[in-house]
């Protein structure tokens, strides 16, 4: 117990550091730059952000963004779970679904905003987004994580008879989490990179998107990065909390017996 | 001491002038320079397309280089740099950048006025009052356009909030979307996309022309003013015999686009701005012009302050300075 | 019923490993397959087990059957221990308690909740033992079980099997007549095909 | 040599049968939405897109953006490879590598794109682009490939002193390799999506984004359909491409000393 | 130079596996370490191949050294085929036609180019043995190197190996006394620690 604790204070030195390093860089590129108005210095950005917290709106834009974006992004991870594991087992399946991800991965957003936009409200656009950008990430990732568990334990369990839930749990999910835990990280940042970007389209009121858009249009450079670093904290917070999640029931996994 | 300051740095400006000339004499007077120009896709940089043609050509005062932007971010930063000199822009972005760079923008003109429409698929709508209770889709949220509406519905009696539903919609093609599939639809939109809608779709119409409402409000000489002319302060003063030249022929170029819409439509698909045949109905509509001086300091001044009014941060937080206002003597 | 193999042919690409291969292995009986490295015993047993098809021949007796097996290599799930790597293979009706019990008959009553890849070869190995008989199957098969144990757990083993395996099938492969003996086997000797003229024909 | 080319035929049955299939919900969906304007038909499309096939100037755009995209995918891949390895063998870089891609990977183009375009010119924005989307996808994925590479291998390898050269090649490179096919399958298409979005937004003229922009802005659906169309086949073929060379990688190494 | 062990320690969380173990391997010596399953012979093997520290004790005559291992499990690269393994651990000077030379002096003649994965249990061992001695190391450690070998291959991998290794310092790890016997070797034994002592103290 004591050396987890003494392990997680290092930690977290190592990510202040980290965290404090990049600061100074950012604080001496913006004396560098010398103008507030391209780059703002950490000082006017983290009053900005002072600002941001007193202000009630200010939660109302982050839990209406916060949901429908997240909400994206767990629709994502379960599509793709399920995708994934589909195509491993049915050809015609991965067939099928081979067109569609490449479509998904590669149409730039521009392109099928107006065919979105007739079935998706503006509101929900952001769902759509984060959605379309994690789905492919978790379904490859799946299918390649699949595709590496060790044959030799497949064996064992056929001839063994192991059900498939153990099967699942025991031999599936140990080999498909490394690729998981990626597609998850990836996944995590992009969703809020592709949801914010939804918004700034879609503009819904009280939205995280519009207020940085607004930020951006009236070249409110300190709003800008204070709204940014909002955006780069929650999807931290959230990326923790997730990974979090994912070690736990990891952990759970490999207790089994004991 | 400012006089000083820019003669010393119009003598450098020559000097590199001089060099990218590529060993040209100096030869005074008949030398031109080199001015880099940027304005947006749209509506307001159909003003100065003929002017483009002309510098194409050699046959303007200094050597133009323009520059047809896809953003405004691209021209802010532009100008920030310094590799833009003077640039079209929506009149509100004047006055951020004004007021973000400390005064380094300089307004020379006002070269668009309104754009901005309502249109309807059905015969419902002649005035504002007439969108009381009902639905209207627009695109421009948080930005001049809603502000701009907001206003004019104030200042006749509706509150924007409760008194009819404004929709705003990501993209005019979404807007255009529902205007095609919807009996009667009513919608605020800027040109050239009213014309856009309007070439493909023969239900829609134009109900209200917002400049007209505008005029029946207001009577301080204010106006929508949708596109101005910018300079970057140091060149100004560098610079001012040539930023004037440039405004001359900027007016001459305006005379001529409104005068002459096929061919201008032409130069403006050949420069990219816009496709030519929505352009060439779109021209009579856009409101095309040059405004320089005071009638130029009246009408930004009032439109601003409606806007300053709507959401200070729309000029930038405050209320640009008379700094701002380039006043050729 | 008995197991009957009748003319079991496998090739690999250009390699001939089995060819025109019987055997009948008889109710509670037990068979040491022996033959030199790279004979085929494994394939012989990845046949039987249903994870390779043979090119040509049948085999009988085994569908519908309960196999279990001990592989060449261990196969264990790395991740979990001991205990755990038993209740994958096994149903809720055998307890914890149960799994200590068979356990402790090979000598393995100290591997401590440890995750198997932190277990010592000789450990693992019993583990896969325990896990083959304890499913009470109708055919066991079984690649080398007693490799890397030393001389006493070999006997211990060796005892254990014999008591699991009463009254069903079972194939063992070996490369120790001793052992084979110990079993009170029948042994199948299984011939390596000449290499050499496989080679000539690349 | 006859096996392989008949289950390449049958692969591409199936491939086509898959494309067909689509088309064919397409067709049907075009039909029952009934507006050209909204959903073009199968057929319009494919006559706007033999119309762009005509265009010289059609193979400049296709030229002008492919080279930048494709630009900015390598340099990803090259830098995820690079920072992947770096941050595996020391902690330090691992940990001050860590915000700056949490900020790639979260934030929105809207963020920074006025700085974006101080330092890059528009032009090459689609560069930038595409690179800061395929980044954290290669990184990740390398750093969970390298984490995943078997430990007993590289003791091994320490013990009989295998040069650093050999142990990548022959113990490294197996083991990353599927996740870095994950990767490059992900980010494939995703520097295709965000490098033409880049382009939409900075409009550099002969480029696809400024052509999809144009055909968007004038509701030409059937040409933004064909665009979309271009993308994705080249998408497609850069994919099909870039996954060969791996694979005929992947079996050169394994060939070895054979 | 002698290889020498005083007083070495190591344990696991709360289970100790080695404790006041000291020993010394001449030159031009061959020792077989023999003990129960368990008993920490890998665990000493590594802490002599600096895979793993001990936690008090030292370990001299081992820097500088040249090492090879035969290790418990095979650990070859799965991807590659026989040669390859090899050729991954020795320098150029070393030939195709060298490789296959040692290959055949274990009978291991019809690897054919396959991967690793596609061989037979027993090849993949001789495959190990053979990368463990070619690289002429100053010092050879090999637990249970004739593990899964039938009785003729190893008589043949035990002359390879007392070939191969003249005038190096090897340790072996063996569970079979007559196999230490046949390389002349001094045993030592290694007592495994109660684990009921330590187990009460968790
Ligand atoms: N990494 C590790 N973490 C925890 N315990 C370990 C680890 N490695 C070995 N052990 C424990 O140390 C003890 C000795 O293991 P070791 O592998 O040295 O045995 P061994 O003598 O080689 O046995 P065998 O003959 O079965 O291979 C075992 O109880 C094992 O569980
Ligand atoms: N999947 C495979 N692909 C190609 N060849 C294979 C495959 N499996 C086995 N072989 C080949 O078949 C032959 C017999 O292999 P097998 O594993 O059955 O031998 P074995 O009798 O079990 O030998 P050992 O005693 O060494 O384990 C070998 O030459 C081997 O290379
Ligand atoms: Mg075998
Ligand atoms: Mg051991």
């Amino acid at each position: 117990m004591m050396g987890k604790l003494k392990r997680d204070i290092t930690d977290n030195r190592y990510k202040i550091a980290a965290v404090l390093f990049w600061i100074t860089v950012w604080q001496v590129l913006s004396m560098a730059v010398g103008r507030e108005m391209l780059l703002a210095s950490p000082f006017a950005v983290m009053g900005a952000l002072w600002g941001l917290f007193r202000e009630a709106e200010f939660w109302q834009s982050v839990m209406y963004s916060f949901s429908r974006i997240v909400l994206g992004f767990f629709m994502a991870i379960a599509a793709g779970i399920v995708l994934g594991a589909c195509s491993h087992r049915s050809r015609l399946v991965r067939e099928i679904l081979a067109p569609p991800m490449v479509i998904i991965k590669t149409t730039p957003v521009a392109s099928f905003i107006i065919i979105a936009l007739i079935w998706v409200h503006s509101k929900n656009l952001s769902v759509l987004i984060s959605f379309l950008m994690v789905l492919p990430v978790v379904y490859s990732n799946m299918l390649q994580g699949i595709q590496s568990t060790d044959q030799k334990l497949l064996e064992m369990a056929k001839v063994f008879r192991v059900p498939r839930m153990k099967k699942m749990i025991y031999i599936y999910i140990p080999a498909v989490m490394p690729y998981f835990i990626s597609a998850c990280s990836v996944g995590l940042g992009f969703c809020w990179k592709s949801g914010i970007a939804a918004e700034v389209i879609g503009l819904p009121s009280r939205s995280i998107g519009a207020r940085l858009y607004e930020a951006k249009l009236y070249l409110m450079t300190k709003e800008l990065f204070a709204w940014t670093i909002v955006i780069i904290i929650i999807s931290v917070f959230f990326e923790k909390t997730v990974m979090r999640a994912i070690h736990f029931v990891e952990r759970r996994v490999k207790r089994y017996g004991s | 001491s400012e006089g000083g300051n820019g003669d010393t740095a119009s003598e450098k400006t020559t000097a590199e002038t001089g060099n990218e000339e590529t060993g040209e004499e100096e030869t005074g007077q008949a030398e031109k320079m080199d001015i880099s120009i940027a304005g947006l896709k749209g509506a307001t940089s159909i003003g100065m397309v003929k002017m483009m043609e002309v510098a194409a050509n050699g046959e303007a005062a200094n050597n133009y280089k323009f520059k047809v932007a896809g953003t405004a971010d691209e021209i802010s930063a532009a100008l920030v740099k310094g590799e833009i000199d003077i640039a079209a822009v929506p009149c509100n972005l004047a006055s951020v950048l004004y007021n973000k760079t400390e005064g380094g923008i300089m307004l020379a003109g006002i070269n668009t006025l309104n754009v901005l429409y309502v249109i309807e698929t059905g015969m419902s709508v002649s005035s504002v009052e007439d969108l009381k209770g009902r639905t209207v889709y627009s695109t421009g949220k948080g930005t001049t356009p809603e502000y701009t509406l907001n206003y004019l519905l104030q200042s006749n009696g509706i509150d924007p909030a409760s008194d009819l539903t404004i929709e705003y919609k990501a993209e005019a093609t979404e807007v255009a979307s529902i205007l095609s599939s919807s009996e009667d639809a009513i919608a605020v939109l800027p040109q050239p996309y009213v014309t856009t809608v309007m070439m493909s779709n023969d239900k829609v119409r134009i109900a209200i022309d917002i400049q007209e409402e505008w005029d029946k409000i207001s009577n301080d000489g204010s106006g929508i003013v949708t596109g101005v002319v910018v300079v970057r302060k140091d060149f100004l003063e560098e610079n001012q015999e040539a930023v004037d030249a440039f405004l001359e022929e900027y007016k001459d170029s305006a005379a001529y686009v409104n005068e002459n819409a096929g061919d201008a439509a032409a130069l403006v698909e050949k420069f990219e701005i816009f496709k030519a045949d929505v352009t060439e109905k779109a021209i009579p509509l856009c409101n095309i012009t040059f405004i320089g001086g005071d009638e130029m300091k009246e009408k930004v001044s009032g439109y601003l302050e409606v806007l300053f009014g709507q959401n200070p941060n729309s000029v930038g937080g405050k209320m640009p300075g008379d700094d701002f206002y380039y006043l050729k003597k | 019923m008995a197991v009957e193999i009748i003319d079991l042919k496998k090739k690999f690409e250009q390699q001939t490993v089995l060819e025109g291969f019987s055997a009948k292995f008889g109710d509670n009986s037990i068979t040491c397959i022996m033959g030199a490295s790279g004979a085929g015993k494994t394939t012989l047993l990845n046949i039987l087990l249903g994870l390779m098809d043979p090119d040509s021949g049948t085999v009988s007796g085994i569908s519908g059957k309960r196999l279990s097996a001990v592989f060449q290599e261990d196969r264990l799930c790395e991740g979990l221990d001991a205990i755990g790597n038993i209740k994958l293979v096994v149903d809720k009706k055998i307890t914890r308690k149960d799994i200590e019990e068979e356990f402790s008959k090979v000598g393995l009553e100290d591997y401590r909740g440890k995750p198997v890849s932190e277990l010592s070869g000789g450990m693992k190995r019993r583990i896969a033992l325990v896990r083959a008989l304890i499913t009470d199957p109708d055919i066991v098969i079984m690649d080398e079980p007693l490799k890397g144990l030393d001389a006493k757990l070999k006997h211990k083993a060796t005892e254990y099997i014999k008591e699991k395996v009463k009254n069903k099938i079972t194939i063992i492969v070996t490369h120790d007549k001793a052992e084979a003996e110990a079993f009170g086997a029948e042994i199948i000797m299984l011939k390596k095909k000449s290499s050499r003229a496989d080679e000539s024909a690349c």
